[in-house]
């Protein structure tokens, strides 16, 4: 009985999903193509400004621009359903294809942001939680929110004035050096500059926001119930507090993909980054349709099905959730 | 007073009693108020808003014959590679800048407080819908999202800066009104508007809002922040607005390549400033913030 | 009987934006091993602080004025933090007003006790389970195996208010403050409640501190009354002194305003007005604006405490020899005293 | 016809999600004559205070009719052409004072809100009621610009109450009114409304925990368990006679304020005794019993 | 004749890949002879879709190429000759040419080549256009190619230097997305062995069996830079070895003596091109000349291009067929624009800005927001003209927006070669005359300049056409840049006698002769 309601309920969560990954690609689609501006200037480039409208129009026929949007959209879906998402335009090859050695870049670079930005996070606010008010904290609140508003880019270029120009230690762009796609230690160390970018203008936006969930937190009543129990600070705050937070971190993980990615754009146009983020503002820019509908679903898809983990993760840990209360509104 | 009197039985309210209320020193009374954020806010919206009376040069001019002069008496933050004044940039980009960052935040709140409370009130499967498409909405980078909607709405001014900005940054805040909402909407007191007969607007109005205001209010205030702050960074993508138009995040990008001709001024004095008003807005929300938690620490 | 919590001169403010409130304003009491001694007083008057302060449950800006706390005869005001942590839980415990959220809510009960038990013992897991699941049985929670791994979440009111106590009693303390642990439930879990209270006491001897503002379940529980008013213990005696023979006006309103003593069709007896925030407060008796029975010297002089008998004392300047002789409020028919 | 509010087989499911329903109201009826004052008591959970919910049309049931003044408003559409008048002429009050005003709102607002809402504003008249209806609950006129958060629970209270008679409404729904105040105060509250129920001749659901105050205040009472009526009858002969198991249960557990009672025996009751598929039947006259 | 690898310079442990372009074996331990150049992001390497790319121009050859002068020589082609009367070029190829995957380079390739260029409707104009004058591409033996013109065109040995694409390769596909783009085979001095997208970079390495002379630089990795700033930190942390700057970044590496600053001339000028068929132009094309006494063009050079590059003032002016200085008719005067403004019948209305015939002198350009010299030219012209009257509206687009109704747009473009590569911008309807202009004098000019011979009298019809164009412009050209290029210390062989193409392209002309000393 509760295994068939499980598997029921993850039925149905996959099936939104993939709902929502559908209304996400048609409203993507729609909107891409309703931007003014020619898709052919990615083809052609600079050629497109002496074509004449024959040729224009000769050449959107052969790329299927001409259709009305939902035909060209049929289309894309039915050829996406079999794993072909269509012609980048500027790259002039599978979008796939354009897209499949830069993944691994960005991931490595954003998921590594992502994990340090929520760990340091989590520290920091506790430590900042657990001595409210104290010299430390109000330091720590004023750096923080400081450092979070310096402008991620300038801060980019100041760094690698910094790290790479004056003090050479740091190289200031790239993925790896010349050579050295498989050295680990190479590409940590191309990773290091972009990281505290990125890791600098969004770690205190999270670590504040756990800060205050957690300030709310001990001040409910069942701290003082531990606390009576003769638990001590940290006991009470990482087995009682934290637990009860984790949901709301776990929520705001899910969230924040999106954030952390649009840091990663930042970090990668700044670091000369090969990666997708460059690539996605370039293929918005540029109307390279089917580059861009690979990369929104891609963090569509990261971005969704991250916050239906999160909403199962969450019920786990906290049966409450799950229930929905009627609402007195319903009439 | 005299002995024999005393134990005279009087009853209640024999005297009425006057509390000796300690008057609180003014300065006492400021304490914890975010008083150093707000004058100096104070101090740059106004030369902001007088930026015509406040700077010595036309910002728009190009000074040709003082290109990159450190700061003088003449050019009090110097003069960029192009020679304009960024004194008079300044404040005539801070109005703009600011303009964008308090417009974006009117979009923001009342889109992501409209529909949050809507998704909040409503049954199980509209509240799933909108917060679903929400979600979509939110699954798109910002930065993506406004280049698509930037592209779509054409020519870029401030108006539409702002717009698009608003636009692209409400999910957030509606998720947080959505919930608050939720908590409140079957509380006491919104039950017994709805059975006086109360419309729907009026509880908005009168009993959702002002009971999650203060728990939106650090949201609200720092949406300012983080408008200003997408601006520049649109800027700097170049996707920012007119080149006439100055603004803050203009000049940061500016100071982008100023960085390597080693002229510090147009590097430090745009992030100095834009960092100072966002922080003292940030000061102002985040006192909000306390504001409504006045309760003290357990631990 | 010896005491094993005397509390002397105990004077505590809070220091909040808006000025200075006093809390607790020299209070003296003493707790007899084995003894369940009741404090009842309106909402507000302290009974709350009282026993947090022994506790040192309060925040940073409650300050202890002046005074001492002696456990087993050992004055723990002056405690460091990490001392009162190890007398938490093992001597002492607390159970909170509202059982609806002083339990984890993300953390089952079973761990919740558990910890407690093992935080102050150094048994084996399994061990600490078995006399968790014992705890359970006690406070009477049905199939407590099946309850031990649940979520508070599941539980029902009185439920958990029986969970709490549990946590409470679980490490065996020897003075347990059961802080209005019954004002939320309803009549009958509370007199389960009361009833389990009773038998814990009957069978280890622990002492227990129970507030509350209800007489009828101080006359079921407590052997000894104290009655607060506005941060001051204005009557203490036992439980029979108390309701045969009260002599503080307070009390006399208190319990003049039950419904028992009503009379069908009449209005209830009430104290006129509300009790005052103890801030800035006045010179004299807190209680003299409300009290019918006030003399001039209320309105001017604190009244200092009067020996009724050993046990039974009040603060009231009406026990005093100059002081007009005045006819009390009848409660039992005729059984009140003078 | 003298019945202002009548309750018939008034059914009420929560459906929690498809594994779940919780069944807080199973079939009650009862009725309330103009001018009476109802009391309905039962522990916690029993579903009082879902049933006064219902009946002011916060839920929609699952089966079962209400008819207040002789109208079947369980029904929508009659709900929604009598709208004005039930939103005029029933009122509810809550349980927990602090929750039940907005705290954003001033004492005056608050007050005025119901006067607004129907249409029955009137800026110089209007005015003078809301003094006039301070009064009447016992609060000055200086309560009016302060915030729920200013004053003490009783006096919440009381503007809570003086929110819902400012429409003069027919019914008052208070659900446990007194539950979470003390003593002292609960017995100005109670005096109140023993006032205004003798002035103005308001009919009252009186939903209650304590018995006590249910014996005081009210003409007739009914007692729930697990959303079922169990036993109702006027007050004295209800206790007086208890019959039902759970009513004796009840009485036995009201704590008495006198020490030589304290060992009377409390009785315990099983909750799982009760059947479920029982009906009211009519022990003497008035007198019904759940069996 | 045939070359062996001879480098001269280092002797560098030959690494172990030869041919093809297995990438396994690709051992990229030692970078000493390695150049690393800072480059434009790239989509495609294939000579007849980036016509003039740094790349493609090393990769591929054509049969003619350029020498230092911008004379079209011999490249595939070992001679050729030209017949008058029947307009035949017959070319004569090189023997022994292979392609880098070892296939033997034949005139079929050749054929194949022109072919594409004429049939392939996918290509644009822009390309194709260039090859119109030319009846048909035949091949009578393997190493002869036959080349038969409609009619005479001066500049289409220029024309010839278009890349040679392998027939084997790529014959029957889509020119336009085929594999091949992205990974090339030619038969130019630098083999293609690697596209690393995920680290940004193309890998090319010295073609050991090419033709001519094997380049002394073993390797070049061409990496990928979105923003020009990024350009300047590469270098100056070392990551780079040879980059374009612009003006201002390449002067912050002038007095180091870690790099070298290179500065070529171009033919690559910028200026305010008007679109002659708006409503607005049409009604006031009399009025565009004029504007260029409003613009001191020199304190433009000064401010924007930190004085590297010359005021223009004609589109050919640094052409060796260019340059006529009676051409020079503008200076910077705002009493004569003010004169000349009254004369055409503007006034100044009352906020400053002239008017006639109740319009006001208020157009907009468009401007490519990625070039940030342009973003700047724009704006101190505007503000100039604003100064003296003339309202300029300057709208950043991301790519030009050809239906919007702009009145104009700032162009750039770069006659280095033959002159007649301005012909496709001034003649009427031709294929890259954006501007819509359209001035009879000047097509008679340029057309007769194309058909004829004689090289004195082109330049006499090249300098009539500067002298009438810059008395009925079209556009306002304010300046020539300077291309930049900063490298190491140890790079040398650049020569600078070369007049770089737009956005200074064509610095690799001589990268055979490049040697590299760390
Ligand atoms: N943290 C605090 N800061 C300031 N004042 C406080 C604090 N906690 C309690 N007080 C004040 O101390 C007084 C006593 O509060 P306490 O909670 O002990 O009352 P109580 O007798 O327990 O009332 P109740 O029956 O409502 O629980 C109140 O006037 C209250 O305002
Ligand atoms: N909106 C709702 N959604 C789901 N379940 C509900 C809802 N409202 C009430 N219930 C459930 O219905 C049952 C009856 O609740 P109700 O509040 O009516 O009890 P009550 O008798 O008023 O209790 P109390 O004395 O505690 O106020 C409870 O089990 C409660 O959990
Ligand atoms: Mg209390
Ligand atoms: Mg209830």
């Amino acid at each position: 009985m509760k295994n068939r309601t499980l598997i029921k309920d993850i039925i149905i969560r996959l099936l939104g999903f993939v709902l929502a990954m559908f209304v996400l690609s048609v409203v993507v689609f729609y909107f891409a193509r309703l931007a003014p501006g020619d898709p052919l200037q990615s083809f052609y480039g600079d050629a497109t400004e002496s074509m004449t409208s024959a040729e224009l129009h000769a050449a959107r026929v052969r790329l299927g621009l001409d259709a009305p949007i939902y035909i060209q959209y049929i289309k894309w879906f039915g050829n996406a359903l079999g794993g072909d998402f269509g012609l980048s335009l500027k790259y002039k090859m599978p979008a796939m294809k354009v897209v499949s050695p830069l993944i691994g870049n960005t991931l490595i670079l954003g998921s590594t942001a992502y994990v340090l930005v929520f760990a340091l996070a989590t520290g920091l606010a506790i430590a900042c939680a657990a001595n409210e008010d104290s010299l430390f904290d109000r330091a720590v609140c004023k750096i923080g929110t400081a450092a979070y508003y310096i402008p991620a880019f300038w801060l980019g270029v100041v760094l690698v004035l910094i790290f790479s120009i004056n003090l050479k230690v740091l190289p200031s762009s790239g993925a790896y050096d010349i050579g050295k796609s498989g050295d680990v230690l190479n590409r940590i160390r191309h990773m290091i500059l972009p990281l505290i970018v990125m890791i600098l203008s969004h770690l205190w936006y999270y670590a504040y926001m756990i800060r205050n969930k957690l300030l709310d937190e001990i001040r409910k009543d069942y701290v003082l119930l531990a606390k009576s129990k003769g638990l001590n600070k940290r006991e009470i705050i990482f087995h009682h507090c934290l637990r009860n937070v984790a949901p709301t971190i776990i929520s705001i993980m899910a969230i924040s993909i999106p954030h952390v990615l649009s840091g990663t754009y930042i970090a990668e146009s700044v670091f000369n980054y090969p990666g997708l983020g460059s690539l996605s503002v370039e293929s918005a820019k540029y109307h390279d349709y089917n580059l861009l509908m690979i990369l929104v679903l891609i963090t569509g898809f990261l971005v969704i099905f991250s916050s239906i983990i999160a909403k199962t993760i969450n019920e786990i840990i906290d049966p409450r959730m799950k229930d929905s209360e009627v609402s007195a509104w319903q009439r | 007073m005299a002995e024999i009197n005393s134990f005279k039985l009087v009853g209640t309210e024999y005297k009425t009693y006057v509390p000796c209320v300690k008057k609180i020193p003014f300065c006492k009374k400021l304490k914890g108020k975010p008083i150093i954020s707000a004058i100096i806010l104070a101090v740059i919206i106004f030369g902001c808003v007088f930026a015509e009376k406040v700077g010595n040069h036309n910002p728009t001019e190009f000074y040709l014959q003082n290109l990159n002069t450190a700061p003088n008496s003449e050019f009090y933050f110097g003069t960029d590679s192009l020679g304009r004044d960024i004194f008079s940039m300044i404040w005539y980009g801070g109005r703009v800048s600011i303009a964008i960052g308090l417009m974006s935040m009117v979009i923001i709140s009342v889109i992501g407080i409209t529909y949050g409370c809507i998704s909040g009130v409503s049954g199980e499967k509209v509240d799933a819908i909108m917060m679903r498409t929400a979600e979509i909405g939110n699954s798109i980078p910002s930065i993506l999202l406004v280049i698509l909607i930037m592209s779509v709405m054409g020519e870029e001014n401030i108006f539409k800066i702002s717009f698009v900005i608003g636009i692209s940054g409400w999910f957030a805040l509606a998720r947080i009104v959505r919930s608050e909402v939720r908590q409140i909407r079957n509380s006491d007191y919104v039950l017994s508007a709805k059975t006086m007969g109360v419309g729907f607007f009026s509880i908005m109005i009168f009993h959702l809002i002002p009971n999650f205001v203060s728990s939106i209010m650090f949201v609200i205030v720092s949406s300012i922040s983080s408008s200003i702050a997408m601006e520049s960074t649109l800027s700097f993508l170049g996707l920012g607005l007119p080149v006439d138009v100055i603004s803050w995040g203009s000049m940061l990008s500016l100071a982008n390549k100023a960085l390597l001709l080693n002229t510090w001024w147009v590097i430090i004095i745009p992030g100095l400033f834009l960092m100072v008003t966002l922080n003292c807005i940030t000061n102002i929300g985040s006192f909000f913030r306390k504001e409504t938690n006045r309760k003290h620490s357990n631990l | 009987m010896e005491n094993i919590l005397e509390i002397k001169n105990l004077s505590l403010s809070f220091y909040t934006p808006s000025g200075e409130i006093e809390a607790l304003r020299n209070i003296n009491l003493q707790l007899g091993k084995g003894e369940i001694l009741g404090i009842v007083g309106e909402s507000g008057c302290g009974k709350t602080v009282l026993s947090k302060t022994v506790l040192r449950l309060l925040p940073k800006n409650a300050k202890i004025k002046n005074g001492e706390i002696l456990l087993n005869g050992k004055d723990i005001v002056p405690y460091s933090e990490s001392k009162m942590r190890g007398l938490r839980g093992s001597v002492m415990s607390m159970v909170f007003q509202d059982p609806m959220t002083t339990l984890n809510p993300t953390i089952p009960i079973g761990k919740q006790i558990t910890e407690s038990i093992l935080k102050h013992s150094n048994i084996k897991y399994n061990e600490a389970k078995k006399q968790a699941i014992e705890m359970l049985d006690m406070v009477g929670i049905d199939s407590p195996e099946k309850r031990f791994a649940m979520q508070p979440h599941f539980f029902s009111g009185g439920m958990r208010q029986r969970c709490v106590l549990a946590i409470a009693l679980a490490s065996k303390p020897e003075i347990l403050f059961a802080d209005e642990p019954t004002t939320a439930l309803d009549v009958t879990v509370q007199a389960k409640i009361l009833d389990i209270l009773l038998k814990i006491r009957d069978e280890t001897r622990i002492s227990i501190v129970f507030i509350t503002h209800d007489f009828g379940v101080v006359a079921r529980i407590a052997d000894r009354i104290a009655v607060m008013y506005a941060g001051k213990i204005v009557e203490v005696g036992k439980t029979e002194e108390i309701f045969y023979d009260p002599r503080h006006p307070y009390t006399w309103g208190l319990l003049s305003s039950l419904p028992y003593f009503a009379k069908k069709g009449e209005p209830l007896k009430c104290i006129p007005g509300m009790p005052p925030v103890m801030m800035n407060l006045p010179k004299g008796d807190v209680f003299a604006t409300r009290n019918k029975y006030a003399l001039d010297i209320d309105y001017e002089k604190e009244p200092p405490i009067f020996d009724i008998t050993d046990t039974h004392k009040a603060a009231t300047w009406l026990l005093d020899k100059r002081a007009p002789k005045i006819k009390p409020p009848k409660f039992f028919g005729g059984e009140c005293h003078e | 016809m003298n019945d202002i509010l009548s309750v018939h087989n008034l059914v009420q499911h929560f459906k929690i999600n498809s594994g779940l329903t919780i069944n807080a109201v199973n079939g009650i009826s009862f009725d309330v004559k103009k001018g009476e004052i109802f009391g309905l008591v039962g522990e916690s959970g029993c579903g009082k205070s879902t049933v006064a919910k219902s009946i002011m049309g916060l839920y929609s049931l699952t089966s079962g009719e209400i008819y207040f003044k002789g109208n079947m408003i369980s029904d929508r559409k009659i709900y929604r052409k009598n709208k004005d008048d039930i939103h005029k002429n029933m009122q509810i009050i809550f349980q927990d004072s602090s929750s039940a005003l907005n705290p954003r709102m001033t004492i005056e607002k608050i007050i005025r809100e119901p006067l607004k809402a129907n249409n029955m504003y009137d800026k110089t008249k209007s005015e003078k009621q809301i003094d006039e209806l301070l009064r009447q609950v016992g609060l000055d006129v200086s309560f009016r610009q302060k915030y729920p958060g200013e004053i003490s629970g009783g006096q919440r209270q009381r503007v809570a109450i003086a929110r819902s008679i400012a429409l003069s409404p027919e019914l008052i729904i208070a659900d446990e009114p007194i539950a979470s105040l003390d003593i002292s105060i609960q017995a100005q509250i109670i005096n109140l409304f023993q006032k205004l129920q003798r002035e103005y001749g308001f009919s009252f659901i009186f939903i209650a925990h304590d018995l006590s105050i249910v014996r005081f205040l009210c003409n007739r009472v009914a007692v729930m368990v697990k959303g079922r009526i169990v036993e109702t009858a006027p007050t004295e002969v209800l206790f007086e006679n208890p019959l039902h198991p759970y009513t004796k249960s009840l009485l036995s557990a009201i704590p008495v304020p006198d020490p030589k009672i304290r060992n009377s025996k409390f009785i315990d009751y099983n909750e799982k005794e009760l059947n479920d598929n029982g009906i009211l039947k009519e022990v003497c006259p008035q007198h019904f019993v759940y069996m | 004749g045939q070359s062996t690898s001879s480098s001269a310079t280092t002797s560098a442990p030959s690494s172990s890949v030869s041919s093809g372009t297995t990438d396994k074996t690709l051992d990229l331990s030692d970078l000493s002879n390695t150049l690393v150049y800072a480059g434009e992001s790239e989509s495609t390497i294939n000579p007849i879709l980036n016509t003039h790319d740094e790349i493609t121009d090393i990769i591929f050859s054509g049969l003619m190429k350029y020498d230092g002068d911008g004379t079209p020589i011999c490249d595939l082609a070992e001679s050729y000759t030209y017949d008058d009367p029947t307009l035949t070029y017959t070319f004569k190829l090189r023997d022994g040419v292979k392609w880098h995957d070892g296939t033997p380079f034949t005139a079929d390739d050749v054929v194949y080549t022109y072919d594409v260029l004429f049939k392939d409707k996918t290509l644009s104009a822009s390309i194709t256009s260039n090859y119109k004058d030319i009846e048909s591409v035949t091949a009578p033996d393997e190493k002869t190619v036959v080349i038969k013109l409609k009619q005479y065109n001066a500049a289409m040995l220029g024309y010839f230097t278009i890349g040679i694409l392998p027939k084997h390769l790529t014959e029957g596909q889509d020119i336009n997305t085929m594999p091949f783009n992205q990974a090339p085979v030619g038969t130019g001095r630098y083999k293609f062995v690697k596209w690393d997208t995920a680290g940004g970079m193309i890998i090319l390495e010295a073609n050991k069996d090419y033709y001519g002379k094997v380049p002394n630089i073993e390797r070049i990795i061409y990496k990928t830079v979105a923003v020009e700033s990024t350009k300047a930190t590469m270098l100056q942390s070392g990551e780079a070895d040879l980059a374009w700057l612009n003006a201002k970044y390449a002067d912050s590496f002038r007095n180091n003596d870690n790099f070298k600053n290179i500065d070529f001339k171009t033919a690559d000028y910028r200026g305010i091109s008007m679109d002659c068929s708006t409503d607005f132009w049409k009604q006031n094309a009399d009025s565009i000349g004029v504007l260029n006494y409003a613009i001191d063009k020199d304190s433009v050079v000064k401010s924007v291009l930190a004085g590297r590059g010359v005021a223009a003032y004609s589109p050919i002016q640094l052409n060796a067929y260019g340059g006529n200085k009676d051409a020079d008719i503008y200076s910077y005067d705002l009493n004569k624009f003010a004169e000349e403004m009254d004369k055409l019948g503007w006034k100044k209305g009352s906020d400053g800005i002239y008017e006639r015939n109740g319009q006001k002198f208020h157009f907009t350009i468009q401007v490519r927001d990625y070039e940030e010299e342009r973003v700047d030219i724009a704006n101190v012209c505007a503000s100039q003209l604003k100064k003296a009257g003339v309202d300029m509206e300057v709208v950043l687009v991301s790519k030009f927006d050809w239906d919007a109704g702009y009145n104009g747009f700032l162009s750039g473009y770069a006659a280095q070669f033959d002159p007649d590569m301005c012909y496709s911008n001034f003649v009427t309807d031709a294929s890259e005359n954006l501007m819509h202009y359209s001035n009879s004098k000047v097509d008679e000019l340029l057309e007769k300049a194309r058909h004829t011979e004689n090289p004195d009298e082109r330049k006499e019809l090249y300098h009539q056409f500067e002298k009438v164009y810059a008395e009925n412009p079209g556009i306002v050209l304010i300046a020539f840049l300077d291309g930049n290029y900063v490298s190491i210390k140890g790079l040398s062989g650049l020569d600078t006698t070369r007049v770089l193409g737009h956005h200074a392209r064509g610095v690799m002309w001589n990268i055979e002769d490049w040697t590299l000393n760390r």
